[in-house]
């Protein structure tokens, strides 16, 4: 293969000899490959796209020239999306290509590997949530919130339409749940806050039969850990609606079982182990109550056994699938992020249990300890919620948020702004050696 | 052959206690696998070798272009300056921007299409985002609609999508050469179109030669016509989905731009539309500002259907792979792949009843059993077609080498149908024999659910 | 199971004309294998399958230390800023010289030693370096000497090392009870006495009790006293070189250390010595100056064992497990490496003639055929034990299980131990039967060599 | 796994629980590890190394931090050791684990896979040089001279202790063939070069029946494509001596073959396929006629077949190894490049010969188009040497070499220095970007 002539090549994946492509053809009974082609003039294209071929080594310089234009900034964001340390081994075992370009399940007999893995992925969901039962993924957390909405219609004894949804939400995710709402006809709003927590009286006020399923995180997108999840699950108990809960694997390893919180459907982004900080890449976690199995968008890995009689695993109950069951299908979902479900597993499993709950522990301490020393900077006051944070916390700051965001920005720092003069600071153990200079750097900027 | 669970090899339960958080915010304990470092890296080497990839043989499996993922794409998806956080200031991610809108440029070349949107994680979650761009249409000119016309043989995810749409299903029987015919797509549609839903080549790889006609058909009722991706991989420089009347289309990256399919994903989804359809493109959209990049909301924008911005490391991947190939790469990696399709079948002893097709074909393997056949060529090292679809074969082998495959390779896949071909039902109903596990009891695991160790141990 | 070569699936010639160069300086034409990526990535992907490692299953080999390879090394070996070029001046590679002097001190320390060089780049490479310093000493000191006294039990490259070095080879008998007889040894050495060569623990994993008086004999009789790195796992912690009398030492950083063994190298092994003989190290050496690092050339060096600074990739990556593991982890590893040997040794139906041992035993397989037994356990999905070898056990089966196995994976290696020792001769001698290749026609490799597929080629 | 209590825990790559290691201590009969230990208290170790445990994560930051300080210079060096692009898919396959983490292959049956590929680097190399027999691999270039020196000794019917090389010859390599000289009583000697190649005449003069072996280089060190080895070849049969050339994988695919020569041995460092730039990390090419066969140092792998008549690798020849031979060996050599020399054929594989010969053109265009150019720059004379160059090429500067070192680097740039107004510039494709601005550079230093 040679990259000095790139660009009068055909496709380097292509193993072709000339000979093999004669003799091809010659086996075919035609002069040239374009014989081959049935597509009637009209509609040929015989131009080019104008994109000049590179060799391997230029298109890597190419993309290094593009993406040298981003600065380098140390984050201090959150928000949904977070950063926690992936061993090198997981890359390294989850690169394999027996894993990383193997094909969706569909022949068990060769693809036992990614099922156990994704049996196990499923498992240590279960164990997280309480609840009995977890799919192989969704896109992301969003997404997976889109679906647990539409799974509302499909389990509900009665119709109805309304979502209610924290008033403390990311644009993103309540931006997609409205086009998983839009087919079903479906109504999200919005239930107030009160001091970073669930205002359960209002929640209870506006609740009807009309509710369909409510909406709760834990932490919140602010970072607080939820307080009284407990009476949201009443207020959902008392309209039989479905009561789902946004969180994380971290937080989960942590924070008191969903299920014992009358939890329906737990959903969230699951990447936060495995991926680290990847422009929003994520991975749906969906895990719900056995009841609903029958319901359950997406896929399932179960076990069962093989021709010997030994354990062997398989995706099942493929009926309520979109390739067999087509337009009664409970989700379009077709590949989702099997590939990301292995990574988290894997970083689960390097954790260990004790592992994740120090992990959880680190986030609780870091965030209130980083708090803490912003709160004696002139200028800010943080956390401006009361309550446990997890990750991360909401700032109020005396100057403009946006001007702090930028004045950061140019020391080499990444903070949000979520209101005029409130931002949002998110710590984990990645950014614990920059926690110092951070903090520095707001004292010059904030006062 | 058989490996034990990570939680049969190393479970361990760790108390939550004196945690920083009160006692009832808490879980009481927490039990999880607990491998030390070698441990894990057995467990994941052991399953990794019960799993077929692409580079561990052959793999024709149809419709889904399982080609060769080019390595040094991996690479370039973790470079570090591409790990930014998604909520960064636009201005300080001028990178990311900058390779986003060259990747909308280039799939829209490609597709013929005037503007992309990267945002659909999948290919189904594209479908998703171009149905509610037609629907979104349609609405801004205050004509709603409630059908969606597609032919028997495309892929459930079409059916599904329009239902999740909130659209009205209306399939379209093919006609006697495979292809749609005219007839029934005029008789299909009326002013509730609101789409059709089509590939191009089809799922039996014959291109829509009525392509203007269907198009005319779809547009004289008011409807918008729709790409499915799945097969452009055949097409490649030889016809654009825009130029055929294609108002919507989605592009598979990880079928034709070679982003590996990772046991089920993820793969992303780009939505390319004409230009009457970009001001309903997903929210939000990147476009060049004086030098530089910037996010924008279209006028009439959809919304969203990815909480951020898509599978970003995919498109990475995806652009490093347009960037390679190019133009010559692009129109060579069609021609082989249809070449290769057309070699293997001339090959091998099984009938494919429709043609002339393009990148995949389907043969019928009646009378034998589609799916017994194919756990056979298992026995042989090859990874089988895809089988008993579309219905339109009988006990159908939809086959699809791609451009990766050698002519050794071919030959090896070609044998191992010869092979196959040879052998009794008993035979085949017992396979595989050589393979991890033996043939797995599907009923069983439907019958009686067992989703995770927990529901293992439970019986036990 | 067997796959073709490279050259059977894809060679090509080209000829080389209208190069830059004129006819007469190039080569007529070249022919080499020519696979595209995908078929290189099913080639070496299959070639992989062939193979043994690590993360393949236990890995008991004896003297070896085929311990876990942490994956977060490679990273840090491969990093862009460590890819420097050899040549630059000191000040510009200030980061690479901090490195390495870091590293020099923490072998110094582990070893007790004053002083570290990390040019050889294996273990026989750091046994030359040794006996080339001791020779160098004792030249310095006008005291020519001839021999180097090795006991019987040590491995093969102390012997090919003082050959190469020009030494006369005296062999040590072992004693009665495994160790070195200081009665044979005070027989050995003589003013002719350059160096006594020895690991300690020995090769059977016995630590040699009477160190000190050998190292007064070597010493009293003007000699000095070499230490083989090989089994230092055993002693981490708990037993330093330096403080045993010995004056070199070399580090064998693929097996104590935890660097990949990469079938066969890249090692390297660091050189340790006493503080007389600091200044006989190889050149150049690391030291620190102004706040910053520089190279040196030691007063007396005997020159050079390597063209630049040695296998640096590889010493990065020592310096990687060193620093993640620390005292605390350093100590743990010999604990549990020794730990696991005698646990192991208790579970085997083979007897272990000699003891107390450490990180490793001798069994004997009498009267079973220890090749044969060893060839029956890759039956058993586990890499076998080092065979044959010391002499001085019958049918020796040399294990070494290293901390890196859990209980589960020796107990694992006891159920293959038990299975074996219930079987035939005949049964052994047909071994393996499980794996890629049956037995090897050893014999017939040497008498025919066939070293190229050029020489395959030319038999057909 | 946590990465928070580091410093208290012990190796996290020993996988024992307290219960397992309980269970153990207890099989075994004993309390506590340390009753395992048979050391005597005299030379028992108490003390510690002062060596802190880090997590995974805070390992890659100190390495981190410690290689930062490497200044980011664009590297126009060569003189033996070269950079050339390696694809990515190398580093993958390379990096498999049963691979990686293998061992030598004295078990056969289980490392078909290496030996086959170890087989193949073999057969590369015989091609390229056109000699019979390749071995697996020595350290570098400079320990593979060493050991041919050695082979001299061996396998010359009559003894001589002269070893003759070039004037224009790396130090290090000069210093590493007296290491390997010395235990022989080898006296290493220069030959004269004229304009950069060997002074043939001068060399004819200085040999006699004492020399046992002559080494030249192409191209040389300087980048001189040697023109007169054949020559050098006629002097070394006329005494009977070995004629030993250096070179590598990359020249030899377009020079002329060193069998055609009268070579008798070929060394030379083979990574600057595989590798690239890595400090001086290498791999000895050793390579030599079927005749010394059983004198050849390092390993061997040969064809043989299985107890099934397959075709099976495995090593062999191993009576001439230190295992088996000990003090009668033909080298110490044990552990050698294995899993680089795998790297080697990888990347030879992946470029086929057009790219190797492509390579290769490159190598000689690039460095005399650069030569030009820098001919053209105000104090600067380019190239030095007449003839041919392959990569890289001497340069007169009017300024002292020195000084133009230090300016470069102050600019981003590294070149030799190799005497008090000679440089010594070298260039591949990847620093073909990099060129122009390069030599912009130079014309600000130089004039």
């Amino acid at each position: 293969m040679s990259e000095s002539d790139v660009s009068t090549t055909g496709s380097p994946y292509a193993p072709h000899t000339p000979a093999e492509t004669a003799a091809m053809l010659e086996a075919l009974g035609v002069d040239d490959v374009e014989a081959l082609f049935d597509v009637p003039d009209a509609v040929a294209f015989d131009g080019d796209f104008g994109i000049d071929a590179r060799g391997e080594r230029e298109t890597r310089r190419e993309a290094a020239r593009l993406l040298r234009r981003n600065d380098d900034l140390t984050e201090f964001l959150g928000r949904g999306h977070y950063d926690h340390y992936v061993p090198s081994v997981v890359d390294d075992l989850s690169k394999r290509s027996e894993f990383l370009t193997s094909y969706t399940q569909y022949q068990p007999e060769i693809a036992q590997g990614f099922l156990q893995a994704l049996f196990e992925y499923q498992s240590m969901l279960v164990e997280l949530t309480g609840l009995g039962v977890a799919n192989c993924s969704m896109y992301d957390a969003a997404t997976a919130l889109g679906e647990a909405a539409t799974l509302s219609q499909r389990v509900r004894s009665v119709s109805g339409d309304r979502i209610l949804v924290p008033e403390h939400l990311r644009d993103g995710k309540h931006a997609v749940l409205e086009n998983y709402a839009d087919g079903p006809d479906l109504s999200v709003e919005s239930y107030p806050m009160d001091d970073g927590q669930a205002d359960v009286a209002a929640l209870a006020e506006m609740a009807d039969e009309d509710v369909a399923m409510v909406y709760a995180e834990t932490p919140s997108v602010r970072g607080v850990v939820a307080e009284n999840l407990a009476s949201v699950g009443d207020v959902t108990d008392d309209h039989d609606a479905l009561f789902c809960l946004g969180s994380d694997p971290v937080a989960l390893a942590l924070l008191e079982r969903p299920a014992d919180v009358g939890a329906d459907v737990v959903v969230g982004d699951a990447a936060s182990l495995g991926i680290g900080t990847a422009y929003g890449f994520g991975l749906g976690m969906f895990v719900t109550r056995e009841e609903y199995l029958r319901q359950v968008p997406g896929r399932l890995v179960g076990a069962s056994e093989d021709a010997n009689d030994r354990r062997a695993y398989t995706l099942t109950l493929q009926t309520r699938e979109q390739h067999i069951r087509k337009e009664r299908a409970t989700s379009n979902i077709c590949t989702n992020q099997a590939w990301v479900a292995l990574r988290t597993a894997m970083h689960a499993a390097w954790l260990g249990p004790q592992g994740l709950v120090d992990l959880a522990e680190e986030c609780v301490t870091r965030a209130e300890g980083l708090a803490t020393r912003l709160d004696e900077v002139v200028g800010l006051q943080a956390p401006v919620h009361d309550g446990h944070h997890f990750r991360e916390f909401v700032v109020r700051t005396d100057q403009p948020a946006r001007a702090v965001v930028e004045d950061l920005a140019a020391r080499g720092y990444a903070v949000h702004a979520v209101d005029e003069h409130l931002l949002q600071v998110c710590t984990t153990e990645v950014t614990a050696d920059e926690e110092a200079a951070f903090v520095e750097a707001m004292a010059e900027v904030a006062r | 052959r058989y490996e034990p669970l990570l939680s049969e090899k190393a479970n361990r339960e760790v108390a939550v206690e004196d945690s920083p958080l009160p006692d009832d915010l808490t879980r009481d304990s927490l039990e999880l696998p607990d491998p030390a470092e070698p441990e894990l890296a057995r467990h994941y080497t052991r399953l990794s070798q019960m799993n077929y990839g692409v580079e561990s043989g052959p793999f024709p499996l149809g419709s889904c272009t399982m080609k060769y993922n080019p390595s040094f794409t991996e690479d370039i998806s973790r470079r570090a300056d591409a790990a930014v956080h998604p909520d960064r200031p636009d201005s300080t991610v001028q990178g990311t921007l900058a390779l986003c809108h060259r990747l909308q440029d280039y799939l829209g070349r490609i597709g013929g299409m005037d503007a992309v949107t990267l945002q659909p994680p999948a290919g189904a979650a594209g479908e998703f985002t171009g149905i509610q761009i037609a629907k979104a249409y349609h609405q801004h000119n205050d004509d709603e609609r409630s059908e969606v016309v597609i032919p028997d043989s495309a892929h459930g995810t079409n059916f599904a999508t329009a239902a999740m749409a909130g659209y009205d299903v209306v399939e379209l029987p093919s006609g006697e050469d495979g292809r749609v015919d005219i007839e029934a797509l005029e008789a299909a549609v009326s002013e509730e179109t609101a789409a059709l839903m089509l590939t191009n080549p089809n799922t039996l790889g014959l291109f829509e030669r009525d392509i203007e006609a269907i198009a005319d058909v779809v547009h004289d009722a008011g409807g918008l016509l729709y790409y499915d991706g799945a097969n452009l991989n055949a097409l490649l420089g030889r016809a654009r989905p825009g130029d055929m009347g294609f108002d919507v289309m989605h592009y598979n990256v990880h079928k034709t731009f070679a982003t590996p399919h990772g046991g089920g994903g993820p793969g992303a989804g780009p939505v390319g539309v004409t230009e009457d359809l970009a001001g309903f493109l997903p929210d939000p959209h990147v476009r060049s500002k004086d030098g530089g990049f910037e996010y924008y909301t279209p006028d009439h924008s959809v919304g969203k259907v990815h909480g951020y911005y898509g599978n970003w490391p995919v498109l990475l991947k995806t652009f490093a792979y347009v960037t390679r190939l190019g133009d010559a790469g692009l129109i060579d990696a069609s021609a082989k792949a249809v070449l290769n399709a057309n070699y293997l079948a001339e090959q091998i002893p099984y009938e494919v009843p429709f043609g002339p097709f393009h990148h995949e074909f389907v043969a019928s393997a009646s009378p034998q059993d589609a799916a017994d056949a194919a756990k056979r060529m298992l026995d042989h090292g090859v990874h089988p077609p895809t089988t008993k679809w579309p219905e339109i074969v009988d006990e159908a082998l939809m086959t699809e080498p791609t451009e990766g495959e050698s002519k050794r390779s071919l030959d090896q896949l070609a044998a191992a149908f010869e092979a196959v071909h040879g052998e009794d039902d008993e035979t085949l109903a017992s396979a595989p024999e050589r393979t991890a596990a033996g043939r797995i009891d599907q009923v069983e695991a439907a019958r009686t659910p067992r989703l995770s160790w927990q529901a293992l141990d439970s019986e036990t």
